[in-house]
């Protein structure tokens, strides 16, 4: 077999990624030693990125069905149902690593990729989320980053004309090496036109559409030397450049094609391009392939077929058509004036054959290789829990903590990032970003999304048990804050180095939680994406597996905003208080210390109070709801005042007789499944005694009104006075 | 004395403005038209005295600010 | 009344201020493919916004040769009204039909958020719902807002009562930080001489529905309505 | 062929990148940094053998398409 040049020596293997003992079963399953480009293939299907190898065992545990689960994992996105005939369609992807090396361009083409993914199974994308992770503000390229993040999510997702309504961002120096760039799409289709990547009819075309195939993100380490010149290095960008406005004419032109019958399967190129969306559309539907790789479009000359086979350029996607359909297909294609091109056929014989210049350049077994890849059971031991912490003192009085927590970077305003993303373009975003979760009303209807994700980095480390819960848990209090029915969940496993038994820990830690916590909440996990070896020097990040969220709102009049609305409303705080201090912001920004376990995680208590919560709303017509989670009641308070431009005064729920400490703890504690909710009086009398009945933690802590906020016996200060130190910082961060 | 710095992505790095123009001037009816890669130029003032200085210090604005040397590559002239 | 809306490439807006026009008129708009070189008998254009061909180039100059703007011009020479709406305005003035550049905003980066507009113009057909002096709320979304026109054009834009909106504080003051983007003289929309042919870069079909939060857009095409029919 | 086409601003519009990469270079300590103004460039491959020929149809793409006469102006190169 030629047309492959360059030997597999064993160097050429381990620069290729693969351990010999996975090198001696690609010998097993070809039976013989493969060429360069067959082993290029192998090295890429079994990459940690496409394979799971280190994760598979644990995702397995966690729960993925639920009567609405249309497709659970294994999906190009999670599927659900959302009545009317409608699905949603989401996963959240991450793109950390390009992300650090060029951030503009690394995030603009994570929202390529995760868009694609999800219009790929006939989704229109509806809204666009990210959850941002940097470095310490202090450290040097923090600022470059964010900028370059931010305005790359903003460039691609802005450009599609997909809202970008929502997300997260933390600082920590664990992420100064690594930044963490999630982002997470929600599409829309109807149940009966979904579309998968299982190839079937043999015969059927395979057909390549959208950009040209250039030399993109073939890396370095991965490549055998032998093959290129000397020049290789100038020749191969291993950044890619996203190109948004091809990928609007590509969702474009694949919703016209979806709303046919040409589509037998169709699958988007992510990373691994030509060679992993082949693969799975081979194997999943059980066929064979061959591919003639002069008809695909090539955007540079003398490209080889090991280039082609495991080029990353962006924007293309692979189709099946059923007989018949091609002229149609391409007919729409050209009207978009995207590349159309018949690239092979399917067959039966359950290999893939690669074919070029006359000759069979590759020839490979299907399913041992998509479906044999490594799987391991990696060494892991249990993060030790974490000590109790004792308080000292205070400190600073507790106005003086609510404006430093309100400006710390994990808590200020983030305007200055939203107000980059066009939230508003499609003309359905109910709720911008700035609340719980954003919402997006279903086209055409008075039912809604509700959208949101979530993680607390700085539990799951401390307790990563306890963390993975705690993402979910407030995950889904986000969703019921805004009346949302909360449906099912995505993730993004962000972790170090999983070699490392104490990193595997934390991951296992992690996955044992939102177990337990999705279980509990019945709220499956249907997509989700893992990133590890996020580290630097032997240091990880945050264990931070973040979870995107949604639920359904079935009466757009009846949700819920974070903004204060009427003067005389009763403040009611759903939830115990039990003033957890430890691992809160608080402790960090005004102690100093990163230390303790983090608030523990009551799933009954979460379940009861965000029912009790949702009914509210959903039933009874609250419509001021805001959950507690980092910062605590009086942070919480505060953003609802600041949104409402409206004051309140409010008596802290600790016992008469509180020391500092415990009017600290009482203010700023990060105890879980709280919510904090405002109404006018007869509607809170009614919720007290259906709370009491009920068994439901629910007091009356104060009452709305007047431009100031008011903590009785503590302090008084301007709305106006919290809202700058709010809005000032990040814009001040950034202007340096 | 003033410089002259072009950036231009590296060749191989896909530049969809420059294949929209090239799009745009076919459709215009320049078939006569090949391959067009666009980039960004920029005129500084400097106020140094010596040539040799005022390079290397463009050069230094260039690998710090002005090129993204992940994929854009630059060149400089400098002007008396 | 009979509205179409002008789809190129690239347009992302085109969906969302036919649901306006639809709300407004009771009768769907003509969805018009810019490769068409024919328009059907129209009482409004519009021109939608977004990312035509990517704002590759220069915002709006790839869509202002496509072969429907030779009829759109046309069209409005003859006295089509025109509606043009932020990429919509930039394919305006790249056609000619409005004078005036947009250029990168001041700030370099994309803005979305509400802007508080004064109304200068209250005028058949777009702004007849709004007294002259009024201050409305309307969102922007936009890299290249930053109107610019040179010395003479801008005196005659004042002079002749061509400046339609112009971005001030929610109190009708106007002030930098009102501005989003750097445009001179604060402006936000202008009109030809006639009127017929308005450009701005604020959205009016995202806050036409009390829903999204705000219905002050609504005005332009209930007017738009009354007046074109 | 193969011609390049300088597009700037017109002396006199407020050119905001220019400035910002202004800012930019002060702010990284490059005092001796005047006036920025950023431009954009195209490089164009032609398939005219005459070099007038070649002139006159950039001239023509600059006019219609590539520089916008209200704020730009333009220069070509024809190189060989
Ligand atoms: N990267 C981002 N992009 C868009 N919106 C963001 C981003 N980060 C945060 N937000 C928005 O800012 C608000 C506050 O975020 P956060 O404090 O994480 O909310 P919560 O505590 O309710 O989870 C939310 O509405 C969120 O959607
Ligand atoms: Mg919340």
């Amino acid at each position: 077999m030629s047309g492959a040049a360059g030997e597999v020596t064993p160097e050429v293997v381990a620069e290729h990624g693969l351990t010999p003992a996975e090198y001696d079963r690609v010998l097993e399953i070809m039976g013989r030693a493969p060429n360069l480009l067959e082993l290029g293939i192998f090295s890429v299907m079994w990459s940690e990125h496409c394979s799971y190898k280190s994760s598979k065992r644990w995702l397995k545990e966690l729960p993925t069905e639920a009567p609405w689960v249309i497709h659970g994992p294994g999906e190009n996105a999670g599927v659900i149902d959302i009545g009317d005939g409608l699905a949603a369609i989401f996963k959240m992807e991450s793109h950390n690593h390009p992300s650090f090396i060029e951030p503009y361009q690394g995030a603009a083409t994570g929202v390529g990729g995760i868009l694609r993914d999800v219009f790929t199974m006939g989704a229109r994308p509806v809204a666009n989320l990210n959850a941002l992770r940097f470095g310490s503000p202090d450290h040097p390229r923090t600022r470059h980053l964010l900028r370059g993040v931010v305005a790359g999510i903003g460039g691609y997702g802005n450009c599609v004309g997909v809202p970008t309504v929502g997300g997260e961002v933390n600082f920590h120096d664990s992420y100064n090496g690594n930044i963490l760039v999630n982002a997470m799409t929600v599409g829309i289709a109807p149940v009966d036109r979904i579309f998968t990547a299982r190839a079937s009819g043999i015969g059927n075309a395979v057909v390549y559409v959208g950009s040209k195939t250039g030399r993109d993100g073939i890396h370095g380490e991965s490549m055998a030397s032998a093959e290129f010149s000397e020049d290789a290095e100038e020749k191969r960008p291993t950044v890619q450049v996203g190109d948004p406005f091809t990928e609007k004419l590509l969702i474009e032109a694949c919703l016209e094609l979806m709303a046919t019958d040409a589509i037998v399967a169709i699958q988007d190129m992510g990373a691994a391009g030509l060679t992993s969306s082949s693969f799975e559309m081979a194997s999943s539907g059980g066929v064979g392939i061959q591919l003639d790789l002069d008809q695909v479009p090539c955007r540079e000359d003398a490209m080889t077929p090991y280039e082609m086979m495991l080029s990353e350029s962006q924007e293309r996607m692979l189709l099946i058509l059923a007989p018949g359909r091609q002229e149609k297909a391409e007919a729409i294609f050209r009207k978009w004036e995207l590349d159309f091109a018949v690239i092979g056929h399917l067959t039966d014989t359950g290999r893939m054959v690669l074919r070029f210049g006359g000759e069979t350049v590759g020839d490979l077994p299907i399913d041992p290789l998509a479906k044999a890849s490594p799987e391991y059971d990696r060494p892991w031991v249990a993060t030790p829990p974490p000590a109790s912490v004792s308080l000292g003192e205070p400190g600073v009085p507790l106005e003086t903590a609510l404006l430093r927590l309100l400006a710390c970077p994990d808590l200020a305003s983030r305007r200055w990032i939203w107000e980059q993303y066009d939230h508003t373009v499609m003309g359905d975003t109910v709720q911008r970003p700035g609340g719980d979760a954003a919402v997006v009303r279903i086209h055409g209807s008075n039912r809604g999304l509700a959208i949101a994700t979530d993680c607390t980095p700085r539990y799951c480390r401390a307790h990563p048990e306890t963390g993975g819960a705690q993402a979910v848990a407030e995950a889904w209090r986000n969703l019921n804050a805004v009346g949302a029915l909360p449906r099912a969940v995505t993730d993004n496993m962000n972790f170090g180095n999983p070699e490392r038994p104490e990193v595997m820990g934390q991951f296992v830690g992690c996955i044992q939680g939102m177990k337990a916590a999705c279980l509990a909440l019945d709220f499956p996990v249907v997509s989700g994406n893992v990133s590890l070896y996020n580290e630097t020097d032997g240091r990880a990040i945050l264990p931070t597996p973040a979870i995107g969220a949604v639920g359904v709102i079935e009466d757009l009049s009846r949700s819920a905003t974070v903004a204060l609305k009427r003067d005389g409303d009763a403040l009611l705080l759903l939830g115990e208080a039990r003033g957890h201090l430890g691992q809160s912001l608080y402790l960090r920004e005004i102690l100093g210390r990163e230390a303790g376990p983090p608030p523990p995680v009551d799933l009954q208590a979460e379940r009861r109070n965000g029912d009790f919560a949702r009914r509210l709303i959903a039933e009874q017509g609250v419509d001021t709801c805001h959950d507690l989670s980092d910062g605590g009641l009086l942070v919480a308070l505060a953003e609802m005042a600041m949104a409402g431009r409206r004051g309140a005064t409010v008596t802290l729920p600790a016992g008469p007789g509180a020391d500092a400490l415990q009017l600290a703890a009482a203010s700023f504690g990060e105890d879980q499944a709280r919510y904090l909710l405002a109404m006018p009086a007869a509607l809170a009398d009614r919720a007290l005694q259906d709370a009491a009945a009920a068994g439901v933690p629910l007091q009356r802590i104060g009452i709305v009104g007047g431009g100031k906020l008011t903590v009785t016996d503590a302090f008084t200060i301007s709305v106006d006075a919290l809202a700058t130190a709010h809005e000032e910082w990040l814009p001040g961060y950034m202007a340096l | 004395m003033k410089a002259r710095v072009h950036v231009t992505l590296k060749p191989g790095v896909l530049d969809p403005q420059g294949r929209a123009v090239n799009h745009a001037l076919h459709s215009l009816g320049f078939d006569r038209v090949g391959d067009v890669r666009q980039g960004k130029f920029f005129d500084i003032e400097l106020g140094y005295d010596d040539r040799e200085a005022a390079e290397a210090a463009v050069k230094e604005m260039c690998d710090r600010l002005l090129a993204n040397p992940v994929v854009e590559s630059y060149a400089i002239e400098i002007q008396a | 009344m009979q509205a179409g809306v002008i789809v190129f490439p690239g347009s992302n807006c085109d969906r969302d201020v036919a649901v306006a026009l639809a709300q407004s008129t009771g009768r769907p708009a003509a969805m018009i493919w810019h490769g068409e070189s024919a328009l059907p008998p129209l009482d409004l254009i519009v021109i939608p916004g977004g990312f035509s061909y990517g704002d590759y180039l220069r915002s709006g100059a790839i869509a202002a040769h496509s072969p429907i703007m030779r009829e759109v011009v046309a069209r409005a020479r003859a006295g089509t009204a025109v509606l043009a709406i932020c990429n919509g305005f930039q394919i305006a003035q790249e056609a000619g039909l409005l004078p005036g550049a947009l250029l990168r905003n001041a700030s370099q980066r994309f803005v979305c958020r509400d802007v508080h507009l004064l109304v200068e113009r209250s005028a058949p057909p777009f702004t007849s719902r709004y007294n002259a002096g009024t201050v409305v709320r309307i969102p922007v979304a936009h890299h290249d807002g930053n109107f610019y026109a040179d010395d003479e054009t801008l005196a005659r834009l004042e002079g002749e009562g061509q400046v339609v909106f112009r971005y001030v504080t929610a109190e009708g003051a106007r002030a930098p930080d009102a501005n989003p983007n750097g445009s001179l003289a604060d402006i936000a929309g202008i009109c030809d001489p006639g009127g017929r042919i308005l450009g701005m870069m604020p959205h009016p079909e995202r806050l036409a529905d009390a829903a999204l939060g705000g219905t002050d857009g609504r005005a332009m095409f209930d007017a738009a309505l009354e007046h074109l029919s």
